[in-house]
């Protein structure tokens, strides 16, 4: 299982999933239609760490994290 | 050195800890950048949500990068509310000498507002409402959105 | 604002300062500069000789150009002597927006060090010497130095 | 009569010159041959004003400064 979090405006619970991939994430996520926007504008962190690809393998107990647009300051 | 407090900053308080603090460690250039929140929009204040983890390894790299140069960083930041004319950052370099200081200051305020992951809401009559015209997306984004 | 002290600056009283008396001002951003005494070359400390005339015009000249981009400058500086890692020169901008201010300070700073008159020198084994090699002519120097 | 004065570093007391011009100036100074390398790296100021050329009227009571190179901060 993989844990999903959706940070600062992004009302969302976080998820618990079975998936092995960000490929898999993206379809599951790309279902919901009030994440449309926020997935197009946000960054992906997977254990912290953003990531520029869906290429990246998941394994059990990973965090994924949805980082919407930000404004510090 | 990275502070985050609840609320505003007491902005002499912390310009003078830090001056204090390298009073000795003989830097020549010393550069707070300090952000106020300002009346516009009919706005009654600021609020701010931090996500920690990911912001400490932004700045973790950015010192690193001030190493680099001879130069040191500090910062800190307000979660949570902050209202009109209180302020909720400060961003400092000490630098050796004037020029990387300059440049140094300003390179790392401008990454700060394109990456660091915090969020803005304007505080306005009674609500929090989410800064998204003021937002930027961090570099990178949108992979998810992408069709399979 | 410009003012000048015999001898070392209080820098964190003068950042407070500076910091409350604009609290209401509705700037966004404020950035001051600070300078230090570096240990270097075997100094004991620095001393300066300023004049204060052309100091003050070159110093409104400034405070104009701020204007126009709806900022305000303050200034410090040093007469006198001032000893290692004591502070001699703080220059601060306020603005409504942040670009304005980076880019401000940083114009303000470097034309301090390239026009103010002011002149700088080492205190080493008790004597007073024109730091030269570290001096920059103003523009427009040497018309008197030209063959008739 | 203008007074001329020589700040900073110019180890040098003021003059009062009886010159209408400032070329009349650089005629006189140029004869002191402690002063020839900050005539070459001196800015010069009318009236506290600095001034690039040496084509400046003087008048009765002008005062003229000799600015020698500056490291404030």
């Amino acid at each position: 299982m993989v844990r999903v979090e959706f940070l600062g405006p992004i009302q969302k619970d976080p998820l618990e999933l079975d998936i092995t991939n960000l490929n898999e994430l993206a379809v599951l996520l790309q279902k919901d239609k009030e994440l449309a926007e926020w997935l197009t504008n946000s960054a992906v962190a997977v254990n912290d760490t953003i990531v520029s690809s869906l290429d990246v393998a998941l394994k059990d107990g990973d965090k994924i994290s949805l980082l919407p647009p930000v404004c510090g300051g | 050195m990275l502070s985050l407090y609840d609320g505003a900053l007491d902005v002499p308080k912390i310009l003078k800890e830090w001056y204090e603090a390298e009073a000795t460690s003989n830097y020549g250039a010393y550069i707070p950048f300090v952000g106020t929140v300002r009346s516009e929009d009919g706005i009654d204040g600021l609020s701010f949500d931090i996500y920690e983890p990911i912001l400490e390894s932004w700045y973790k790299a950015w010192e690193e990068k001030a190493a680099q140069k001879g130069a040191i960083i500090k910062m800190a930041h307000s979660r949570g509310d902050v209202m009109l004319h209180e302020s909720s950052y400060i961003a400092a370099v000490f630098s050796p000498k004037r020029r990387i200081a300059l440049e140094f200051i300003d390179a790392f305020v401008e990454d700060f507002k394109a990456s660091a992951p915090i969020w803005k809401y304007d505080l306005k009559n009674g609500e929090r409402v989410y800064a998204k015209d003021r937002s930027t997306a961090i570099r990178g984004s949108g992979i998810l959105g992408a069709k399979q």
